[in-house]
């Protein structure tokens, strides 16, 4: 069952891979990188039968990154809205060059 | 004196305390407030000041090898130590750079109106490094300080300079960057590729390299001091640093930061590679840049209309005879090349604080600006004509003893590099008594140079210690000389000895001579060259 | 059973990612994704994570898509969908180097590589299964995480207080702090 | 030391016969004198420069107060004069007093038997290696002489100034520039080697360089100051590399091994010895204005009068002929060098009297004459008659001091009327001047006292001196072996043109200024004035020195004959036999080398005969001329032009030496320099500099472009990149 799983996983990543990409909404690309986050988190659940229970502990770290990733993410958004009052990506590129 | 110093336990801690003692004055300045940061750091440079003034006694000419040595493992697991100490060529060194940084931060008074808090902490920072690239005798920790000697020096010409500051910070970075990054790759090849196992001094010393490495190295090394000094093709960020440079950093610059250079010349370059210091190849390159900067910055230097861009390169020109001082490979030629280091930085210190003190109160520097000033300011005219006296080297002053030496010494071994370069002494006539008559002499026809108020009594207390130096190293520089003398002693018999069982294998210029002929020879050496002379006759 | 179950799970999980992305309003997206988080959590219990699967659903599916969707609410967003997904040549692009990607992940992961690990999954599995059954799921994770990872957790608990405070300092409007 | 030794080895076995080194008998006797202070000597003149140099200031800092309030202060327009202007008077004259008596008390003390010098070492000055150079004086009798002279001359020339000076702002400072230039030149005659003798060698360049610009306001004056010092320079460096190269042969800079080593070690005519010489021949001939490098003694003008009296005539330009005759074993053992030095002293002379001739200018007159007798004085050092030129430098030193101060006095009584004529008048200009006898008759008749000296008239001083020059050239011209016998013979004729010249522009320059009708203008005129006593007593005491100077040296072969009043004059040939000590051995050096002089011109006729001839042909110059010049009409200044064509004209240009140098060497260097520092600095190294930072921010550009500032695109890359490292994982494995 480790196959079909880390299948699985994959096709989580691409498709969060995807939503990174093409949407502009920063909530939604947030949503996305969650995605990934937890297609990953899957991979190491599925590992974790074969090699030890190492593997979740390391999805327990992973969430607790994902939680304060989403805190500060959300809040940096909710700073950036205030001044620009959009959240799409593509309004606020001061950061180029 | 001794005694003193002997139940004050100096050789203990003198070396840290140089090294430390101006950071934690920076501390000290940093936290205090903008109106107190000059005497603040006036203070403290004064305390390194006299702290290091216990050299001269503490420290004992003998055989010429390192002093007052210490050495604490620092990075244990690459052999890097905080090793200090110091010989008869950084002693000098020290105290130039102790006493000009005392100076410059008190000619810096009335210039540097803003951001003074971070200035004179900069200042101070920097005397670290620069005393840190003097005193360290670990290669690890003597790169740390060289680099570390930008940072501040960048800052100071970046913040306070002139109208075309940035340019000429971004100039002087990089150049210098570019040079001490191949000497990174350098240093670096020679603890894993050379065998030396350690960081060092003597470990670098015995570093077992082949000739061709020796060149190689050679190059990245001189690369990085030849643009210090700087060397001729590579001296086109120092005009530029020196022009949009405030006062106290142009005096720094000139005074302490390109003897970084020639220090490393006689430091590392020729100990570390005496193969490639005898290639003849080399010596000839070496020779020809030093004598193709004392005569082409000369030349560049009369044609200046600004003054401060003037004595920038006049300082290339001094760095000059450093230079083929330093590659005749001769006693006389070291020694020389370490008074002219010495006089320079002291005169070519006066001279800049003086043009600071001019552009204080005229706002300019073109010296067409100037003119007839010896009325409106006698004392300031005294002290302007002795400065440029001894800057081109008049006997009784120290850049004549200095000159007089590398000259004689180059003239041992490379006389036609001596010939062409004593006509530098024409040419420094020929640039700076036009700068000195024009500035000073011809008529007062300006009614702003009416004006010009004469030396103030902070100024003639900067001046006064300056011009006694020129002219008692000019008068009696034999107990400088006498202390430097075991030293450069060791540094050429290092070359020499190693040269000699080098060239012999590689088939070098000694080829046919009896081995250890070049080593054995002193000074005199050359005496049977006009007996031969003699004999043809 | 389990291999029916697994398929229904992935069959949500894939549907609900793909609803993620192409999800019209921020609302919908996070609905999908929601689903997607409980799918991979019964998946999670398939593979005797049990503990790892309730926190799946409690934190979260709970707390963090809340958060999510308090934020949404907050900027009462949702009304700018066209100009939100990107067409045209540069989805194709992206649709071209993710399915490359896909490929490559899934030459991966279908290769040999697994055949040393599993052979000894099984064992890994009993040993697992059996500490669980001695400390229970909980104890499980817990055992490892205040011994060998203590300092790990120590800096996660560090991390967090960082993320509150940032977030606060953040999200407090600007000028919000005097007065 | 080693040098030393290794130099006489190699020669002994080379030569096969031992070294010279005993040293004669009489040092055991002579080490037991002990020289009055000659420290002391050196030390006054720079008490007084530090004393008058510190008075300077105080007055500097009054008067530079006065300009920045926009007013200008006259120190003399008070009650009293303040302190800072009378103490130089006692300090300048005062401490050139007791070094004059100092040095005389030397001078009488000095063994007749003294053979070696006797050195004085004060401190190890740069001592570094095998080099050892001591700060350390030499009294021996040159230097004795010399010492005599720079103090005598120079106390008398300081008096001078009290009264010359009297009314200028600068006075303590003039007093301070002066003491220091008598300290240089003492040092510079002291000295024990030539590491020694360069300091004040250079010293006296720059107090040279003080004096001439000392009215630095006056750009002309500045220019003149620092073009002395820049053609100064360019000798100096002949003089450093002959250091260099004494260094390398003998491994010291002290005379007496220098001189040992060269009379047992080096060959005659030697490619070391003659290139040494040569050398320091080009250092002499910047200091001593020969030519090439004669030009900028005339612009040295500039200075104050009794500046160019006391250093552009008597003392600092003397210095290059001190020098060769301090050097004269390493030139009698170079005879090429001999030849060419001789010949750029006679060329020298010739040039410099021609240009002389059409000069208006009172002290440029002065000032090319000046050049000739230093031209002869090269000659007498070239031919290796060393005595003769120490002897024509001591009495020229007497008589064109005398010039100089009596010219000084014409230019201050002309000053004054300058004030009151009624256009404007240059005050030395002669054609400005004429009949001032009437007006200043003691400075007129003590003038010609002088011109009679200098245009070789029995007997007064310049007769024994420039005769005995014309007589060694033409002995030596017939010397048996002597390579340049015929160039000898020219050199004699030419000097003996010369000398008949020199006789003419002299009195050409007093019959223009002191004969005839007055052209000063009614009003200005009448302020003429003789000069006050305490211009005047100096002036009387030189006039003595020129009348009785030549009779020091009274050659033995003329003493009794007419020139020796047949007996009657005392001291005959003393000053040859004083110098014996020091001259001697390149004295035997030549005569090894030449054979013995020929006692017969090479026209045939003896020392007597020869002397007759040349006094009598200058005697009759004189009245010739002064007949045919002072029947003629000059016009003042402003309405002449000189002469408009031909020879006059190049003459009166000095044959265009300023110009060729400005068009061949100082223009295109200028053109050059700028040349280097606008294309070479500017262009390509900083091109290259500049090219390496553009290209690095081409590079920059490029890459900014991936940053669009959307987090799409970055993730688009990322993922590519992701991709890509997946790929070759995953196929390459």
């Amino acid at each position: 069952m480790l196959t079909p799983a880390l299948l699985l996983s994959a096709a989580l990543f691409v498709i969060g891979t995807l939503g990174v990409i093409v949407r502009r909404n920063a909530i939604i690309i947030f949503l996305c990188i969650e995605l990934q986050l937890n297609a990953v988190n899957l991979a190491f659940v599925a590992l974790s039968r074969y090699t030890g229970i190492e593997g979740q502990l390391y999805v327990f770290f992973v969430m607790t990154v994902a939680a304060a990733e989403a805190a500060v993410g959300l809040a940096i958004i909710i700073s950036i809205f205030r001044h620009y009052e959009t959240v799409n990506v593509n309004k606020f590129n001061v950061l180029k060059w | 004196m001794t005694d003193l110093l002997a139940s004050l336990r100096y050789e203990d801690w003198i070396l840290h305390a140089l090294i430390w003692l101006p950071l934690v004055g920076m501390a000290h300045v940093v936290v205090s407030s903008p109106e107190r940061a000059k005497n603040l750091a006036f203070a403290w440079s004064s305390i390194v000041f006299v702290l290091s003034l216990g050299l001269w006694w503490g420290y004992e000419p003998g055989g010429g090898g390192f002093m007052l040595e210490s050495s604490t493992p620092w990075i244990e697991s690459w052999g890097v130590s905080y090793a200090l100490g110091v010989d008869g060529i950084s002693v000098f060194m020290v105290m130039l750079t102790t006493f000009t940084s005392a100076i410059a931060i008190l000619g810096s008074f009335e210039y540097v109106k803003t951001r003074r808090k971070a200035f004179y902490a900069l200042m101070l920072l920097l005397e670290t490094g620069v005393l840190g690239v003097f005193l360290a005798t670990d290669i690890f920790l003597f790169y740390v300080f060289f680099e570390l000697t930008l940072v501040p020096m960048y800052f100071i010409v970046g913040i306070w300079g002139g109208e075309r500051r940035i340019y000429a910070a971004v100039k002087f970075f990089l150049y210098t960057a570019v040079g001490s990054l191949l000497m990174l790759v350098a240093i670096l090849y020679m603890y894993f590729g050379g065998g030396a196992g350690s960081f060092g001094y003597e470990a670098f010393l015995n570093a077992d390299l082949s000739l061709r490495e020796q060149l190689w190295l050679f190059a990245a090394f001189a690369l990085a001091f030849g643009i210090k000094v700087p060397v001729f093709p590579l001296h086109t960020w120092l005009p530029d640093a020196h022009v949009e440079a405030p006062t106290p950093g142009s005096v720094i610059l000139a005074a302490v930061l390109l003897k970084m250079g020639t220090y490393g010349f006689m430091r590392f370059l020729l100990p570390f590679f005496p193969g490639a210091a005898q290639h003849p190849t080399v010596v000839a390159v070496m020779l020809v840049l030093g004598v193709v900067g004392i005569i082409y910055a000369a030349w560049v230097a009369a044609v200046q209309p600004d003054a401060k861009k003037l004595v920038a390169y006049t300082s290339v020109a001094h760095m000059g005879f450093v230079v083929i001082g330093i590659f005749a490979l001769t006693l006389n030629g070291l020694q020389g090349g370490m008074v002219v280091m010495i006089s320079h930085g002291i005169s070519t210190g006066a001279l800049f604080l003086l043009l600071g003190m001019m552009y204080e109160r005229r706002h300019t520097r073109l010296i067409e600006d100037f003119g007839g000033l010896g009325r409106a300011a006698p004392l300031f005219a005294t002290a302007f004509v002795i400065t440029a006296l001894a800057s081109i080297g008049l006997p009784g002053t120290s850049g004549f003893v200095g000159e007089f030496l590398a000259l004689l010494g180059t003239f041992e071994t490379h006389a036609v590099a001596a010939i062409v370069a004593a006509t530098g002494v024409v040419f420094a006539a020929y640039y700076m008594l036009p700068m000195v008559q024009r500035v000073l002499f011809n008529r007062l026809d300006n009614p702003e140079n009416r004006k010009f108020p004469d030396l103030s009594r902070r100024e003639v207390v900067i001046l006064a210690p300056m011009v006694a130096l020129m002219i008692g190293i000019g008068v009696h520089p034999t107990p400088i000389l006498e202390r430097m003398e075991p030293s450069v002693q060791l540094v050429l018999e290092r070359v020499e000895g190693a040269g000699a069982t080098l060239g012999t294998a590689s088939a070098g210029p000694s080829d046919g001579g009896p081995p250890g002929y070049v080593g054995d020879a002193g000074p005199g050496a050359q005496v049977p060259v006009p007996a031969t002379a003699a004999r043809e006759d | 059973m389990t291999d029916i179950l697994f398929i229904l799970f992935a069959v949500v999980a894939v549907g609900g990612a793909v609803g993620v992305v192409v999800g019209r309003s921020p609302v919908a997206s996070l609905l999908f994704m929601v689903a997607t988080l409980a799918s991979v959590a019964g998946i999670y219990v398939l593979f005797e994570a049990h503990f790892l699967a309730a926190i799946q659903v409690l934190v979260y599916a709970g707390a963090i898509m809340v958060l999510f969707l308090f934020v949404i609410m907050l900027l009462n967003l949702g009304h700018d969908y066209r100009a939100d997904l990107r067409y045209g040549s540069w989805s194709l692009l992206s649709l071209v180097v993710v399915g490359l990607t896909a490929g490559v992940l899934m030459q991966g992961f279908s290769g040999d590589t697994g055949a040393a690990l599993l052979e000894n999954g099984a064992t890994v599995a009993a040993a697992i299964d059996a500490a669980v059954i001695e400390k229970g799921a909980v104890g499980v994770i817990a055992d490892p995480l205040f011994t060998d990872y203590v300092v790990a957790f120590e800096l996660m608990g560090l991390l967090l207080l960082v993320a509150i405070v940032a977030a606060v300092v953040l999200a407090k409007p600007r000028g919000a702090g005097e007065g | 030391m080693t040098g030393v030794t290794t130099v006489e080895s190699a020669v002994t076995a080379l030569a096969g016969t031992p070294p010279l080194t005993a040293p004669p008998l009489a040092v055991q006797e002579a080490a037991s004198w002990e020289p009055v202070l000659p420290g002391l000597i050196v030390l006054l003149p720079l008490l007084g420069f530090a004393i008058n140099g510190f008075l300077a200031l105080r007055a500097a800092a009054v008067s530079s107060a006065a300009v920045r309030s926009g007013s200008e202060w006259d120190p003399f327009a008070g009650a009293a004069t303040p302190a800072t202007h009378r103490l130089p008077t006692l300090v300048g004259p005062g401490v050139m007093l007791i070094a004059f008596v100092l040095a005389l008390l030397n001078f009488i003390g000095m063994p007749d038997d003294l053979q070696e010098p006797v050195v004085r070492s004060y401190w190890s000055w740069i001592a570094t290696g095998d080099l050892r150079i001591e700060a350390a004086l030499q009294l021996d009798q040159l230097s004795a002489v010399m010492m005599l002279v720079v103090t005598g001359v120079g106390f008398l020339i300081h008096v001078f100034s009290v009264g010359y000076m009297k009314n200028d702002v600068g006075y303590p400072r003039y007093f301070s520039y002066l003491n220091l230039f008598v300290f240089f030149m003492l040092v510079l005659v002291m000295g024990s080697g030539y590491a020694t003798m360069f300091v004040g060698w250079e010293g006296v360049g720059l107090c040279s360089y003080l004096l001439i610009g000392y009215w630095f306001s006056d750009r002309e004056k500045s220019d003149a100051g620092k073009k002395a010092f820049i053609v100064n320079r360019i000798g100096d460096v002949g003089f450093l590399l002959a250091m260099f190269l004494i260094y390398q042969a003998f491994g010291t800079f002290d005379f007496g091994e220098v001189f040992a080593g060269a009379e047992g070690g080096l060959a005659t005519g030697g490619a070391t010895v003659t290139a040494i010489t040569l050398l320091l021949m080009l250092g002499a001939a910047g200091k001593s204005a020969q030519v090439p490098l004669h030009v900028w003694l005339p612009d040295a003008m500039a200075g104050p009068t009794p500046v160019s009296a006391l250093i552009h005539a008597a003392t600092m330009v003397t210095a290059g002929v001190y020098m060769v005759a301090r050097s004269s074993v390493l030139y009698a053992l170079a005879p090429v060098s001999q030849a060419i030095v001789a010949g750029v002293g006679v060329l020298t002379a010739l040039i410099a009297a021609t240009i002389a001739i059409q000069q208006y200018d009172i002290k440029k007159v002065l000032a090319y004459s000046t050049v000739s007798q230093l031209g002869f004085m090269f000659l007498a050092a070239g031919i290796g008659a060393f005595t003769a030129a120490i002897f024509h430098l001591v009495t020229h030193a007497f008589f064109k001091a005398l010039l100089f101060l009596g010219a000084g006095a014409v230019i201050h009584s002309m000053h004054h009327a300058a004030h009151h004529a009624e256009r404007h008048l240059d005050e030395q200009d002669m054609r400005n001047m004429g009949g001032l006898r009437k007006y200043m008759p003691l400075t007129c008749a003590l003038m010609w006292i002088a011109t009679l000296a200098i245009a070789g008239i029995w007997p007064f001083a310049g007769f024994f001196s420039k005769d005995e020059i014309i007589w060694y050239t033409a002995a030596w011209a017939g010397a048996e072996s002597n390579p340049f016998g015929a160039l000898y013979a020219v050199y004699w004729g030419v000097a003996l043109i010369t000398a008949l010249m020199t006789a003419f522009y002299m009195t050409r320059l007093m019959i223009m200024t002191f004969h005839g009708a007055n052209r000063t203008g009614a009003a200005g005129a009448a302020h003429l004035h003789e000069a006050p006593p305490v211009m005047t007593l100096p002036l009387i005491a030189l006039a003595a020195l020129s009348v009785f100077g030549g009779w020091i040296n009274v050659p033995e072969a003329l003493q009794a004959s007419f020139a020796g009043l047949f007996g009657a004059l005392p001291m005959s040939e003393w000053l040859h036999h004083w110098l014996e000590p020091v001259t001697h051995a390149a004295a035997e050096i030549q005569v090894a080398g030449f054979g013995e002089a020929a006692y017969s011109a090479p026209l045939g006729g003896g020392e007597v005969t020869w002397a007759l001839v040349s006094t009598v042909a200058a005697a009759l110059t004189v009245a010739v001329s002064a007949r045919l010049l002072g029947t003629r009409k000059y016009v003042a200044a402003a309405a002449d032009s000189g002469p408009r064509a031909g020879l006059g004209r190049v003459l009166h240009d000095k044959w265009y030496f300023d110009e060729a140098y400005d068009a061949v060497i100082v223009r295109p260097l200028l053109r050059l320099s700028r040349w280097c520092w606008r294309f070479i600095d500017d262009v390509i190294i900083d091109g290259f500099v500049n090219t390496t930072a553009q290209f690095a921010r081409l590079a920059g550009w490029i890459m900014s472009l991936f940053q669009t500032g959307q987090v799409n695109m970055y993730a688009f890359v990322l993922t590519v990149g992701v991709l890509l490292v997946l790929g070759t994982t995953v196929f390459l494995r």
